[in-house]
């Protein structure tokens, strides 16, 4: 059982609070819930949705399928009304407009009129969300108690009797199966993983610069930076965020920055900086569809080849692109402690789609969660005099931490000997090259091949290749696709750069594949090229700006290889 | 008492016979002895050209990083390790020209930082462009009909952005070069001096002589504290020059609320983390 | 016959005047010359080298033996000793060291002191390339003119007594065969011949920040700027420089910009601007050793993948990488007809070894040279309303320049529609997307293949692969062994990107070949690889700053596949 | 006689409503038809924000480009489309943050353009984080704490930085507004005009009724030649906010002797390629 609640409307209508006290009421009830965000770049006006998906199973994609339809306005019906199957509904404000035509069920119901008569504007959405709990046959309690933790007083007075009264006004429709009540679980955005990611993994320094779809982020760090002793700022540009979390690296602590393509333009120089001085540095690049511009508030996987090549000449660096809400907590704790053990720039490559999408995920435990400095050496006695470069066997050097009595430590990003002095000769030059990218053999081994997911390979009749955030709807579709008799194998890339080893080399070389990509180009195809895969049998890829769904997939596989079973 | 020779090292410096870089050099050592500051206990944050090369000429900790984005790193430095001095030092067309926006933010920011920019009105390194600074008509191989952009005036500029601290000298008075910085070392903030340096190879205009018939110093009763007369003082150029503390204020510095931290925290900052099951609560 | 003079001192000594003298002389007499600069980052001090070499057959590459080296101080005898072979001769100032130990034949002379007695201390050098031209039996005539051009009066007098006096000091010791007098020959840097293209081809707007080693084509339009209209200027930094560049562009006039690396970095996203907004702009990245400051005067390959992918997003873009000095006045004409014809940013890549060498080439040609300008439209009639993004079959758009009476033109970073205003749907966006990434399909078409050079592939043992100006080095190495019996062939790429078709993909898929490039990782390779060539048999690699040499390629290719022939 | 409804076209506006915005937009169109400028005859260059959408609302010719590069591609265009005015228009954010550096750096080109900048204090198309002016304390999503960082002053800094035109209007005096606009364009060379306009979703301090009950007009006798009285009465702001033309000058402007092209050297521009073989000359 999958069900799925789209809310529509104009921007300023609210239709991510209202998404989120629904998602909350259900996460309560136990159920997983997804929830997705498509919305413009204004702050009022035009048209935006959220979408509230729920299941008693784990899920993490969105449908094309709507189930309700809450239409704050008569372009969301307009807009949406296909999307409903027969056994679907609009819900509408039936003093504002009423659906016109055939098709999906309607109920309409009074929201603003009686929100005002309740006494406050802002509850129309709740009288709704009371109507809808009734429609799902749900319970009121969980939800209630969402709202007495976010007001009190006459404020929730108001919402608690908006939203029994809008259940009182609804009729039992759909049968939904039962929520199973996982303990723990949490509702968590991939943007708020991320930041509670860098907030478990020690970062004690984040600069940035506002930019969509990476605010979040900004936002979630900021809010806790008092609390956590988190040194938050708002650069003048990106320029200096990425130099001030440099600096800050430099000096010692744990640092971050993050922003979106644009941005990440404007920082290339200093990840090439981070690469030089070995500044341990955690990027966070959450994309956007360019280029320049583009689409703000939209989602693309158009910056792989980027931010794996960004930055004159040559040095080692690790891209890691979260498969979903939980990895992206995970990837984050261990983009830190590689940056730390490599000393090098470590890039998340995450998009709005994975940013703004909550899912419900198992209770992160930050127990379990490592800090590894790497070889952060606590005094000098270890190397006097001291040298920030050190040519050692595995190209990593001690890392000493200014400040140390009796010594100094100089970072350098010329060219430079072992004690970071500018240096001009060859054979130094020669040497410090390879000390640096000695450091990608290593890596290249601790990369995590893709997982796969699927019969095995062997009898799987395609291979499905996905990267990222994709991962959700594609083994959504894949697993659709198995109930309808299809054999397909799924490898899904999380760590891209350095391309880790493994089976899936053989496999894609000896099975016809399908390339997934949500980008014109196919990005990861040509990484994978470049390891001798051949071109894929088809290439199933999306660059106007949404995400995939999960059906998506199953119809546009089926449309490529015809039906199955 | 720290000596002056505890901040040599052993590196071949690479500037010109006579370029005044040298004695900057001289007497950055000599500030830093006085004020009894070891070699640890300082950094140096510059970007490119050859201002910026101080840092592989001194026994100090040093992050010699990009063109123009020396006062980012600083100012996280500043902010992050309270037990370090920070001193950013870079030349005119580094602070002025590719870092103009981190300067102008810095009067905002006011970081507890020094800003030494050796202004010699000239791109040394690349071979004698015009900076920010130069002379209207100074004739170079790019500008060859002269320079027709309008001189920057750092030191307005400062002030206009509410700097907290700016002041001027010259590299051919090491006594006086020495005073001032110490004086924006000690400064709670972010501390601008701008420092005449001439570059005897391509800067034929602002030359040692030049500068030395110049300058003067601002007279002893000149208020610090005073605004616009800093400002109108500050508009001075050409026959006069005055040298000294222009203006000195104490204001609130950049992340002056975030604690010292600890060798442990820096190690593992994860003990910080003690409301975890409370940062949950929002997600349910 | 090759013969090679090389004069080493410190940084402001003078090596290139004296070095360029010498090259104007031999140029003179017939002969064809290649001359290369090592320098250091410095200004004065330090050690700093130029080669002039000569022949009366083309060239256009360094080597690394020495047969006259004009030692300026002693740590160029020392350092430079091992170069000279047994016939070399070390020239030096006898009245400041002599040169110790077994090896080259010496010749002491004394300079400064001469030079002061004529009363001229800046002459020594006229004096040492006086005796130089007496040691290889050349006529001073045409260096007289030489110094008659660039100096007058009392200065010339000087210049000439010393270079009599220093011919009378020397023997003739080297037999040179005769310069064959090519009329029309020019010695002429890289640097100068992109700047001489720029002029040619018609740029009307240059904007740059200086960086080595691209500072030389902002210093050749300057001196330009004002016979010629062109407007050239300092920008406050690069971000602004690509900006300007963009806004004389939209403004109708053609514009360029150069940096290197560094400053590409920081033009990243107005590379993705140009993309998006259908912009045509050349820029220039002249390659220097990275990542970050690196070696500011030094060389290398390393930016070819950063180039390709830089910036945000998907768009088509074009990069050239010129062969030689001739070339690269061509390809720049060439990049600023692509530019417009396809409205879209033209990568000219570049490095230090060809842009601060200097290779006699034939006249350039300005008649034979084409403006085209593309679908520049003169008047708005063909369109009302004018529609800047207009589908067409072939995805270019006509372009009006803004200023027509009646019709107004809008250019967007967004996402757009055809008129250039902000769109966010979904069909508008993809529409787009294909439009501007069709016109990849015809430009690829275009794009020449690698040059090949050699046997017929099926008879040559190897196929030697290169790019850009590695062309010279390469191309002399494959020569030289083809006369130690060795059966070579070689590809040297300039269109890098879209990547051209031809048959040098066959050929690589069957026959074993050495990847050729002055980078650590292989580039090149890379990109190769995605079309299916495999790796190559050898892969010679140089990354410490310095170019490659013909000898240096011939050696390495022997060692790696032992001796033939 | 150009007619405001010239300059309309049918986008719809995605502007919030009651946004100051509105007023400029309008005020901008009577500006140019006052003047007598035909769409055709005028380019708007701006950058990415609420402010920098300008030029899809209007029926005229745009670049909209980068955040915070609007000033860059602008000044390119004043100097080699010399018939053509030029409009740089952008947000607070855009043009003092982002793009601080060349806001620094056009006082001292001096190109001929006006700059528009709807200073609301506040980033608006990212959802209400600190501006370089927003004030003190002002709490946002990020300045958790309230802002920290000194407000900047433009003027001031315009003034210090040798802007040879800075004045102030707010959106929401038309009258006032049409008239600054018209001075701005018609200035020849830098013509720096902020513009107070209240953003009704995120700025909760500097509302319409707050600016409304502080501005009033520079005396009629206010020395507009005279830069110590511009930078007196540009230090004012709290309680009493002046409006009007602070400072102008005539200066030389940005390539004032590149010479305006025709259409022919626009078309075939090797045309101009008439000494050759000289240039050659120097290669033998
Ligand atoms: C991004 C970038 N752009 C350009 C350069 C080239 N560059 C190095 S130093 C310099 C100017 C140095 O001038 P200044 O800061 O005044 O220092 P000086 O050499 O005069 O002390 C430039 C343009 C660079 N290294 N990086
Ligand atoms: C390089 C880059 N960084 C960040 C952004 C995101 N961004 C878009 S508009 C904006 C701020 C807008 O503020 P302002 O200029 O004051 O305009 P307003 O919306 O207030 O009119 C930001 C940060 C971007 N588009 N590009
Ligand atoms: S070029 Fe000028 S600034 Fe640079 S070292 Fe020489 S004299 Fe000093
Ligand atoms: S957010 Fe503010 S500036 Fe933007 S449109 Fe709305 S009111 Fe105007
Ligand atoms: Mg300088
Ligand atoms: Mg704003």
């Amino acid at each position: 059982m999958m069900f799925n609640i789209r809310v529509g409307g104009e921007a300023g209508q609210g239709m991510n609070t209202i998404g989120t006290l629904l998602a909350k009421s259900l996460l309560r009830l136990g159920y997983h819930v997804f929830t997705s965000k498509d919305y413009m770049s204004r702050i009022r006006g035009g048209h935006n949705y959220s979408d509230v998906r729920f299941s008693p199973e784990p899920q993490q994609s969105g449908t094309e399928k709507v189930d309700i339809l809450l239409a704050l306005n008569e372009e969301t019906w307009e807009i949406h009304r296909n999307t409903l199957g027969d056994e679907g509904i609009v819900v509408f404000d039936q003093d504002d407009f009423s659906p016109e035509g055939q098709g999906p069920k309607k109920k309409g119901i009074s929201l603003k009129k009686k929100a005002e008569e309740i006494g406050d504007r802002r509850i129309g959405g709740v009288i709704a969300l009371g109507l809808i709990h009734k429609m799902l046959g749900l319970d009121l309690k969980q939800f209630k108690k969402v709202l007495e933790e976010k007001f009190s007083g006459e404020i929730l007075e108001k919402n608690l009797q908006g939203l029994d009264w809008g259940y009182a006004e609804g009729e039992p429709i759909f049968s939904v199966s039962e929520g199973k009540g996982l303990k723990g679980t949490k509702l968590i955005s991939g943007n708020d993983a991320i930041g509670l990611g860098a907030l478990v993994g020690g970062v004690q320094f984040y600069s940035a610069y506002p930019m969509t779809p990476s605010t979040g982020v900004l936002n979630f760090l900021a809010s806790q930076g008092e609390r956590f002793n988190i040194l938050v700022e708002q650069a003048e540009d990106e320029i200096a965020a990425i130099n001030m979390a440099l600096g800050a690296s430099f000096g010692g602590v744990r640092a971050m920055t993050g922003t979106s393509g644009g941005g990440f333009s404007l920082m290339v120089e200093g990840v090439g900086l981070a690469g030089i001085t070995e500044t341990p540095l955690v990027i966070l690049n959450a994309q956007r569809p360019g280029p320049a511009t583009g689409l703000p508030t939209r989602t693309e996987q158009g910056d792989l080849g980027f931010v794996i090549h960004a930055a004159q000449g040559e040095f080692p660096r690790i891209v890691l692109a979260p498969r979903g809400v939980s990895e992206a907590f995970y990837q984050t704790i261990r983009a830190l402690n590689l940056a730390d053990r490599y000393q090098l720039p470590v890039i998340i490559l995450s998009d709005q789609f994975l940013g703004d999408s909550e899912q419900t995920v198992m209770e992160f435990d930050p127990e379990k969660v490592k800090i590894d400095r790497g070889k952060l050496i606590k005094t000098h006695e270890e190397e006097t005099p001291y040298l920030r470069y050190k040519f050692t066997e595995d190209g990593i050097s001690p890392r000493l931490i200014p400040g140390e009595k009796g010594e100094v430590v100089l970072a350098d990003s010329d060219e430079h000997n072992q004690a970071g002095n500018i240096i001009e000769d060859s054979e130094t030059r020669s040497k410090m090259v390879e000390k640096r990218m000695k450091r990608m053999e290593t890596i290249k081994e601790e990369m995590e091949p893709p997982l796969y997911e699927g019969p095995d390979p062997q009898n799987a009749d395609f291979i499905l290749v996905s990267w990222g955030a994709n991962y959700g709807p594609v083994e959504e579709g894949r697993k659709a696709l198995e109930e309808d008799g299809f054999k397909l194998g799924h490898y899904s890339f999380q760590d891209i750069w350095p391309l880790p080893g493994g089976n899936w080399e053989k496999t894609l070389q000896t099975k016809p594949w399908i390339l997934i990509e949500n980008n014109y180009s196919g990005q990861l195809g040509s990484l994978l090229k470049q390891n001798g895969t051949g071109s894929p049998e088809v290439f199933i890829r999306k660059y106007d700006g949404r995400p995939f769904t999960g059906d998506e997939i199953k119809r546009r596989i089926k449309e490529e290889v015809g039906p199955r079973g | 008492m720290v000596e002056k020779k505890e901040f040599q090292n052993n590196e071949e410096i690479a500037w010109c016979p006579g370029c005044g870089n040298f004695s900057i050099h001289a007497t950055l050592q000599g500030a830093l002895a006085d004020l009894d500051l070891e070699p640890h206990q300082v950094v140096i944050s510059s970007g490119i050209g050859q201002a910026a090369k101080m840092p592989h000429y001194l026994k100090i900790n040093g992050f010699n990083g990009l063109h123009g984005r020396a006062l980012p790193v600083g100012t996280a430095l500043a902010a992050v390790r309270k037990d370090l001095k920070v001193i950013v030092e870079s030349g005119d067309g580094d602070i002025y020209g590719e870092g103009g926006n981190h300067f102008l933010h810095a009067f905002r920011r006011n970081p507890d930082l020094a800003l030494f920019v050796h202004n010699n009105q000239v791109y040394g390194l690349t071979k004698g462009q015009a900076s920010p600074t130069s002379e209207l008509g100074m004739k170079t191989g790019v500008q060859v009909k002269g320079v027709s952009n309008l001189p920057l005036n750092p030191l307005l500029v400062a002030l206009a952005g509410g700097a907290s601290f700016v002041a001027r000298s010259f590299a051919g008075d090491r006594k006086h070069l020495q005073e001032m910085m110490k004086e924006a070392i000690q400064h709670k903030g972010f501390a601008f001096l701008d420092i005449l340096q001439p570059c005897v190879t391509f800067n034929k205009i602002n030359t040692f002589k030049w500068y030395k018939d110049r300058v003067y110093y601002l007279e002893e009763d000149h208020e610090k504290g005073n605004w616009e007369q800093a400002v109108r003082r500050a508009q001075e150029w050409g026959d006069r020059i005055p040298l000294g503390i222009f203006f000195r204020q104490e204001r609130n510095v950049f992340a002056g609320d975030f604690p010292e931290l600890s060798r442990e925290e820096v190690f593992d900052p994860r003990e910080r983390i003690y409301c975890w099951p409370e940062v949950l609560e929002n997600f349910k």
